[in-house]
């Protein structure tokens, strides 16, 4: 069942408004430790989930990975909670915002180091070739991975093989302070796939149609056999890299145009166009305002995580 | 598997195990480079890719890809066992093993697993480069959540190998080359897979406690052989694992003999060797000497045989080591 | 340059020194992520690009390519200072480190070089991931050929940097996010830069030796001064060269007080520690006491901040192994 | 001055020999260690070298780099020596076979770690940027090498700071034991460089003439501030991986093929063409046979480097 554009437009509401709560506690220092948002980038997470088959299909992200657990699916309290530092937290506290994972929901977590996910997508993919799974497994990387070794040998070996996975390009533009396009040669990066022998495209990743569209058919062709496919979804940061970043670099004006086409701005105007109104748009918003705002306080009574424990599962015995 | 005897190789033995884990594993896969067509560089992977099809490949020379490949594999319930061809090629992709597969069961708390065994060789040889002549097991030891052998018999590629296949944390099994092409011996097959952990005391003596793995085995009983002769008796323990490490067979052995000596063929500072010797002298054991830590002095390792030689702990430099050590006066 | 005063933060220093480099070493040049348009994502290396203009500039989030362009820079007679924004990110490119830096000086027997300093900042923050967490500065001294320093002050950040980027060997600064920020204070600027290597001990005592670095010399400090009025004295060694590391220094002081304990935040099994031990263990220094090392148990490093305090050593883990070492009867 | 073709064919046979002789050494138990020839690929190395500006430009490659060594004016005693493990060889026996150097001669040497050498050349060009030397670096690989990060990282900086360095990819198909055919998705892998943003050319690299013009077009460029350049130059192993390298992994007929259009054959149809005789091309191989074997005759008597000195140099000072 293909969802539709108000079902994407109460996804990106949810995580926008989970990421502004998490910025807010991050401000009045109930976070610790560094926080990304993907503020401005939630169609990407909200439309790619809508292209896989969540029963099989796996999803591994960056440290800018919020959007992708909430449109996994995962336990909003159970997300602050683990941003939060509290036990019941989706990794107990151990992961924090920067590198969490729900498994239950096939989100293989996010990733602190650049690039470093995208081999992962390899194994998972391959691994769906002996386990009966036909696993797709989608793999989520930023502009600057793109200079990454391990995002080339990932696609090169994803390539050589025929391995089914998505390679999801957000380019925002930045790699943390500095603009992507001062640090490659060429800026069309879906370009790379090229050379891969699969196909890249370059598409509005402030449509979450687009991407869903974009994902569900790199989707079907990687479950026939077809190999991977490098998606490059343009979109823009809203926000800093972090929670605190001044944004000094970044051109006067840059962030206001961005916001004119932002992924809620131009879904709102679609969907008004598709006849729904103001006020029924309006309470998707407070729906999820409600939703996250319950959740927080939720996760905020919940306990820290339990100091005694802290030495479990580095070993499996 | 009905236990058997069968005589091989250290080579033939690794071989042996990873056919025997592909059999009885079947969410097993292996790959690396050079490991399936042709069988691998040193043919330790030979008949596996005929017996086992497509679960046996070769890759790209990638080795983020590989290990990478190995972690998201093994996350899905896969049981990767991959090559890198020599541990010198480790470092171009340790982030694998350090940041992501040691950290898959802690963050997860014990749901997600990365139950994947990465063999390798390491270890010098006459005219072998710069790059292709360490011995880093030091490197990995000091990763929590990482599991590190070093199997110096072919009883022990084959049964370090399969303990290493069968347990659920991410296992290194550091082989060594100049082994591979030993004589055959007689060694048991298809007995039960070990748990892994424990030590192996290979000579036994009340003088001094010799502990050591790898390639340092050998010589290190040869030397304790001659010591003998000389009247001086010595306990030569072969750690085998590294981590786990057996403190407490070697702290026992100590406090029997009083004296430790640490026998390995890395570079000594900061060598996995001092950890051992501090941790017998944390825990305690009262000692009649000084201990002593024989391997490599802290350079890079020459190709030219004659410079190797001056570098490399050998029989004789542990038979000084040690008659130095027992006729010390403190 | 005339020495003088000045009052600076820790990162203040830092970026002093930097000036002071590429002002009076016009072969240094300086690159790494973030460094030169946005100043560094810690502000560490604001200004050097208005500065000094091309000589420092921006790279592509290509660790590998960072390390492997200083080798090859300064193997042209260039004194590449690069930024590894934090030690563990330099996994991804060990080999450059390893197998390509330490090799340069040793393979040409001295007629190539490779004077590079690569700054890198490590340790535990709460929240911080266990990706940007690690104390890995026991990856690095085991390898012959790199040199190693971990500055704990505002007036080392300056110094040891300064020596590091004048030293001919392939060096590495391991700076501390905690300390970027710390209180202002007067340093000394302008003087001769110093030579590597050297320890310097910060609090004199008579019943303990304490070795430590980095983000454990205050903690240290603290819990000597604790142990102090309760009449036992501690000398606090920071060791600051962990390569080349001052044996002297410790040998000294622990032949003075009978007991050693080393103190750091890395995890404990093979951290640089047991090789602190076994230095002074191996070289026959008497001890009234076994040495404790006291580091982070064997874990992966958690975000929350509850379970953080319970891994790494603080002024009170500290002071309670210091007084049962004391009060420990042999 | 252009080297003519004579030149490249006495600078083949010198390498041609001298990798012979290398074998020869090593199966008679001289040499110690791996020993990786470029019998078949020396016309890479011999043109390379040509189209150098050889007072200021610096080359990087492999373990199979003896062609290099030659070709960039290395004493062959002095690369014998090395090789034998000699205290008078090029590193003093410390690189052997497989990591020499020799940086009098700008060659700034093998490299074992595949692809690892490709970031040096980045960093020598990068140093010529601010030494005033003008330099450009070639750093040669082969095919494999283009699936190390190590190698796309390079590229992508050189691009992106446009930097003067010729990648001279030596395709001769196999990846040790590995055709590269089944380890890419693309087998065309000069396209790579429009990923980086520069120009990718492949090439006859059998051909000696073909690659000196390729390498100083390149070279111009590069002095132009036009930035890097790929080059790959298509040849074929007529040997062993390593020496001992029984090559069970080849078709039948492979190697007998290859050898109808190897360097020195095609080279020796061309000079018969350009008016030369069997006579003069003969005597070119002799004199250098005999150059050879008086290199290694030398080097031979030499004595083994001092245990001595085993531990000199690893630090400064
Ligand atoms: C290997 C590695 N190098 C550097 C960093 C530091 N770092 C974290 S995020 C980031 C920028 C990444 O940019 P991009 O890939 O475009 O992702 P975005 O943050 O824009 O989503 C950098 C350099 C890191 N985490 N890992
Ligand atoms: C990082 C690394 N991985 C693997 C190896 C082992 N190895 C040595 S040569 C080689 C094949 C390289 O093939 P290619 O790049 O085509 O060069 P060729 O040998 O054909 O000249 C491999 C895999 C290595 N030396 N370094
Ligand atoms: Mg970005
Ligand atoms: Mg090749």
């Amino acid at each position: 069942m293909t969802e539709s554009l108000l079902d994407h437009y109460r996804v990106m509401w949810r995580i926008r408004l989970f990421e502004e709560k998490t910025r807010d506690l991050k401000v009045r220092g109930d976070v610790s430790g560094s926080v990304h948002l993907c503020i401005g980038q939630e169609a990407i997470a909200a439309g790619a989930l809508g292209g896989l088959n969540r029963s099989v299909d796996v999803v591994f992200s960056t440290y800018r990975g919020h959007g992708y657990a909430i449109a996994s699916g995962s336990d909003l309290t159970a997300l602050f909670a683990e941003i939060l530092g509290r036990g019941a937290g989706l990794n107990g506290g151990r992961g924090g915002s920067a590198y969490l994972s729900d498994p239950d929901n096939n989100f293989f977590g996010e990733n602190s180091i650049v690039g470093a996910g995208a081999p992962h997508a390899v194994g998972a993919a391959l691994a769906g070739l002996f386990d009966g799974s036909n696993r797709v497994a989608l793999s989520a990387f930023g502009d600057g991975a793109m200079n990454q070794g391990a995002v080339h040998e990932a696609m090169n070996m994803a390539g050589a093989f025929g391995l089914p996975v998505i390679f999801l390009l957000e380019n925002n533009r930045y790699s943390e302070l500095t603009p992507i396009t001062a640090m490659v040669g060429d800026v069309e990066l879906y370009q790379r796939a090229d050379s891969y022998g699969f196909e890249g495209i370059q598409i509005d990743g402030n449509d979450p149609t687009v991407v869903l569209d974009a994902v569900r058919s790199a989707r079907d062709r990687a479950a026939r056999g077809g190999g991977p496919t490098l998606i490059e979804a343009m979109t823009e940061r809203l926000v800093g890299h972090y929670v605190g970043d001044v944004q000094q670099y970044r051109p006067a004006g840059e962030i206001d145009d961005a916001k004119t086409r932002e992924p809620l701005v131009i879904s709102a105007q679609k969907l008004l166009v598709q006849g729904f109104d103001d006020v029924e748009l309006k309470s998707v918003e407070t729906q999820e305002r409600d939703r996250v705002a319950s959740a927080a306080s939720a996760a905020l009574q919940l306990p820290f995580a339990d100091p005694a424990t802290a030495l479990e599962f580095v070993y499996d015995s | 598997m009905t236990a058997e005897q069968t005589v091989v190789t250290y080579g033939g033995a690794v071989n042996a195990a990873l056919t025997r884990s592909l059999d009885e594993r079947t969410e097993t896969i292996l790959f690396g480079e050079d490991v399936a067509l042709p069988g691998g560089v040193f043919g330790i992977t030979k008949g596996l890719q005929s017996s086992f099809g497509d679960r046996v490949f070769d890759t790209p020379i990638s080795e983020t890809a590989i290990l990478g490949a190995a972690v998201g594999a093994a996350m899905m319930g896969r049981r990767p066992i991959v090559e890198i061809m020599w541990m010198d090629f480790t470092l171009v992709a340790m982030d694998q093993l350090v940041n992501q597969a040691a950290n898959v069961s802690y963050l997860s708390r014990g749901n997600v697993k990365a139950p994947m065994t990465v063999r390798m060789q390491q270890g010098s040889q006459p005219g072998a480069c710069a790059q292709h002549s360490q011995c880093l097991e030091a490197l990995l030891t000091h990763i929590p959540g990482l599991r590190v052998c070093v199997p110096a018999t072919p009883q022990d590629a084959y049964d370090l190998l399969l303990a290493a296949v069968w347990c659920n944390d991410p296992t290194i099994v550091i082989e060594n080359r100049n082994l591979y092409f030993g004589k055959k011996v007689t060694i048991m097959v298809g007995h039960d897979v070990q748990e892994i952990g424990g030590s192996i005391t290979r000579h036994r003596g009340n003088d001094v406690t010799l502990v050591t793995w790898g390639s340092m085995v050998a010589p290190s009983l040869e030397a304790a052989e001659i010591l003998e002769i000389e009247g001086v008796t010595v306990d030569v323990i072969d750690a085998r694992w590294l981590n786990p490490f057996d403190t407490l067979a070697v702290c026992e052995s100590v406090t029997r003999t009083g004296r430790l000596a640490v026998v390995h063929e890395a570079t000594l500072t900061g060598a996995f060797s001092s950890q051992v010797v501090a941790g017998v002298v944390e825990a305690g054991v009262p000692l009649v000497a000084p201990p002593v830590r024989i391997g490599s002095p802290d350079t890079r390792i020459p190709a030219a045989p004659s410079l190797l030689g001056a570098v490399v702990p050998n029989v004789s430099t542990i038979v000084e080591a040690l008659r130095r050590m027992v006729t010390r006066e403190d």
